[in-house]
């Protein structure tokens, strides 16, 4: 069986969640933490932002708050007891984040291309991004590999990473441990646990490292022991495509 | 005690030309039919306050009613952008669009202090962001304790707030429940505030995780079935997926925009 | 995750000598049992915390546990004193008591400050009484955007608490309902938490007004069937009034009391 | 239909109480809410500090935490709620208080008897007081007229009347009116509107203002209208025998 890129990126997200409480968005993240939830981590409780924690929906939503969300969640919160009783003290240990323009320190950019004043393109904004990069255990980036999303510097800074370098997020008192992943159409990137640098730890079968580094608007490191991504099984793959969507 | 009255009614009763008019719904009874019932009433200069603006603060901007947007995040929840708020935003069209922009749990929790009759509230958020750069509702404050320094927001209390439940009585007490996100909390921090509901009913039947507010906090509800879509009525209806592409097709160029507008403002 | 345990169990692997502990139950569903289990288990030099102590405040004060006592009202509701409370204050029987003294909206704050991993937590209150001057977890915080001086309370995380609920299922997460008071905060303070239940059941069917808490935020969950008592447990039975009375009779004297604490305990 | 005192005391309480919303304690406040209810404000909202709001109880309830008192409610809120997004704004109309201690200015004391940390009598505390007297739209307080009671100046100022006299509210910026009846068992007492201090506005028939003085510790003046409680009627006393008990 021949996996899609789509495929391949939603399938390695779902193998990092090994359980515990993972905080969903829509889209990939939503797909790879119910592919999770059905394969390899059955208890993993899923955390949509729109108040439900322990959601077990059988259809894939399109919305953060789609209504099966709710009616099959342990229980469903306010959007204020969300943020400041489960969210803010670090009670979810993973969570997704999408991004406009990443840089070579994960920060991340969902504000504005150009400057914030007159800006070239609006993006949606921050939603709940900035504090979920703040407070979750850790985050794991989806994003597309190209030189506009990957950029020397954000444009607007949405979201912390590692912000300008090793110890910036202790000295922010920012409590989680920050981007551990960034699954792209390309690969895998990592921060080096030395420098906080993205590096790119495995690339998807296929992939060139010229690819990977022409896609990227920094000088694209890679790990020694860079590997190649582990294709879905059948079973992921079957599980995956049995997904039914919203 | 809130009246029963028609949707036109309690706007007119109850907002103002420049009021700031918070409209609440996290992706789940949206009151969009009570933004289409303030462009009919020819309001404007307001100032729009929503976490998710979503297609009901599309269609105000893009009408022309907001000179500025507290918001969240601005997209089409699984479609893409919001293109009246960024042809507001990166044209000026119609008008310019001041922007007050929050990440969702500081927004929130403008509404707490709002709500509790704080002048601020203090959070954890917003730390190395280029957000406090550029809005002067976010500053800091030190913890008399341990010395942390933490974030503060500043409290927001609408002139107006807008939600829509599922039902209410006779006597004007509503009740929703699903995903209830920040009805309550925008309700007790606005002034006045109007409910569209699906339906009155005699006696409301507690549901588990319903949210019940009282007649006494509220300023006027108006029966309204439908009013939530394109999103949803846990009970009532689905989320419309359909109609929020179609919000992305409609709302994509001025010319198709206008002709929608046009037809809000004949009916 | 939540281990199903005995009460006893659960209080020898989450109980130190000179925890921090906290009881909460704001007249319903208070943990009376946990309190009979701390004084077997021997556990002493306890930083109880309750903002209603009640009976079981009494009897652990009573039997010599408690170093100190965070609360915000310490009478037997409807009957009197709290006389082994007194008596500690009053006379340092049988042992001085330290006391951390709040209101009921200070003392729920420093709760929902603990719980929201916030250093403090913002307030009007306590604003010309004589109470900050006794206590400094209680103090002064400037609105950095009105200057307005408002009152701020010490977040309270303590190492562990007791509450008790209606149900559990296997998996050891909890449900209760009625009059919910502080548990939820509590527990999401609390380093360490252990619920004692009337039953544990298959599924936790849902109820109007209920609260669920997750078996990942609590260590212990003990099936104690009228673990309550004399407190009430709503849809299991009522408050016994007679006994609030009747422990008013036996805490009046040391001497009643001491026989009270020894037939608990040889139990 | 003779009343007692106790009755006195209550139905004159439930006369003021005319509709809104009122904060209820237990013992004669509850007595008190609900005779009203019954009689002449069927639209009054009760709310108990335990979280009930709107209850609507057949028995008069013995602790403030009944069952019947959340059963019979529209609903229930959690304590935070209770004092944060209700209490604390000023949503609440009237409420009741009792006192250890009350002094000139209405401040009240339900901490201590003597010094702080050598207490002759230790009470039960603040409760939640301090912030219904601080944030309540009025504050009506039901207390025996004693010596004891009535003191120049309280031990302890657990709750704050008029601090230490005129525009004194202000300036500590508390928001609610202050407590405007006090209702003993010889009479009502009211807040001077210049001076704030307490005066006895209304003796019950055959109290003398002998009486009055003899009991009050300090020097008590008499409203130059000084009326005569109302005795209740047939129909209020009937009501309140009636009232059943927890």
């Amino acid at each position: 069986m021949d996996a899609t890129l789509d495929e391949l990126m939603t399938v390695t997200a779902a193998r990092a969640l090994t359980g515990g409480t993972c905080f969903v968005g829509i889209g990939k993240p939503s797909l790879a933490a119910n592919l999770a939830r059905r394969l390899h981590a059955p208890d993993l409780v899923l955390i949509y932002e729109s108040g439900p924690i322990g959601s077990k929906p059988t259809v894939i939503p399109m919305s953060i708050g789609d209504g099966e969300l709710a009616t099959s969640a342990d229980f469903v919160v306010g959007v204020a007891e969300m943020f400041n009783y489960w969210l803010q003290p670090g009670r979810f240990q993973v969570a997704f984040l999408g991004a406009a323009q990443i840089d070579r320190f994960a920060n991340i950019n969902t504000t504005v291309v150009g400057p914030y004043q007159a800006p070239i393109t609006r993006l949606p904004g921050a939603g709940g991004a900035p504090e979920i990069a703040a407070s979750c255990g850790e985050v794991m980036v989806i994003v597309q590999q190209t030189r506009r999303a990957f950029v020397e510097r954000v444009d607007f800074r949405t979201s912390v990473g590692f912000g300008d370098g090793p110890g910036h997020r202790e000295r922010l008192g920012l409590r989680g441990r920050g981007p551990q992943r960034v699954i792209t159409d390309l690969g895998v990137l990592q921060p080096d646990p030395a420098t906080c640098e993205l590096v790119m730890t495995a690339l998807h079968p296929g992939v060139t490292r010229e690819q990977a580094t022409a896609a990227t608007g920094w000088e694209l490191r890679f790990a020694d022991d860079l590997q190649t991504t582990p294709l879905p099984t059948a079973l992921e793959l079957t599980t995956l495509r049995g997904l039914p969507l919203g | 005690m809130a009246e029963l009255v028609s949707l036109a009614e309690a706007v007119h009763r109850h907002v103002r030309d420049g009021d700031t008019v918070a409209i609440e719904g996290f992706t789940h009874l949206i009151p969009t039919a009570a933004g289409a019932a303030l462009i009919r009433s020819g309001r404007t200069d307001l100032h729009l306050v929503k976490m998710t603006p979503d297609v009901v603060c599309d269609q105000l901007i893009g009408a022309g009613c907001a000179r500025a947007l507290t918001f969240g995040w601005g997209g089409n929840a699984g479609v893409g952008s919001l293109h009246r708020f960024r042809d507001a935003v990166e044209n000026g069209w119609p008008r310019p669009l001041a922007l007050d922009e929050h990440s969702h749990a500081g927004l929130v929790n403008r509404y707490v202090a709002g709500a509790s009759g704080l002048p601020f509230a203090v959070m954890r958020g917003y730390v190395g962001t280029d957000l406090p750069a550029h809005n002067p509702t976010i500053s800091k404050v030190t913890c008399p304790f341990t010395g942390e320094e933490l974030t503060a927001v500043a409290a927001l209390n609408p002139d107006v707030a807008f939600i829509h439940a599922q039902r209410a009585d006779r006597a004007g007490n509503v009740q929703l429940w699903g995903i209830v996100g920040a009805q309550k909390e925008v309700v007790l921090a606005a002034r006045r505030s109007i409910v569209t509901v699906e339906e009155v009913v005699d006696t409301l039947d507690r549901r588990p995780g319903d949210v019940i507010l009282p007649s006494w906090v509220l300023s006027a509800v108006a029966v309204v079935p439908g009013g939530a879509r394109p999103s949803y009525a846990a009970g009532y209806y689905e989320r419309d997926n359909d109609g929020y592409r179609a919000w992305g097709e409609t709302s994509k160029t001025r010319e198709s925009f206008t002709a929608w507008l046009d037809g809000v403002r004949s009916s």
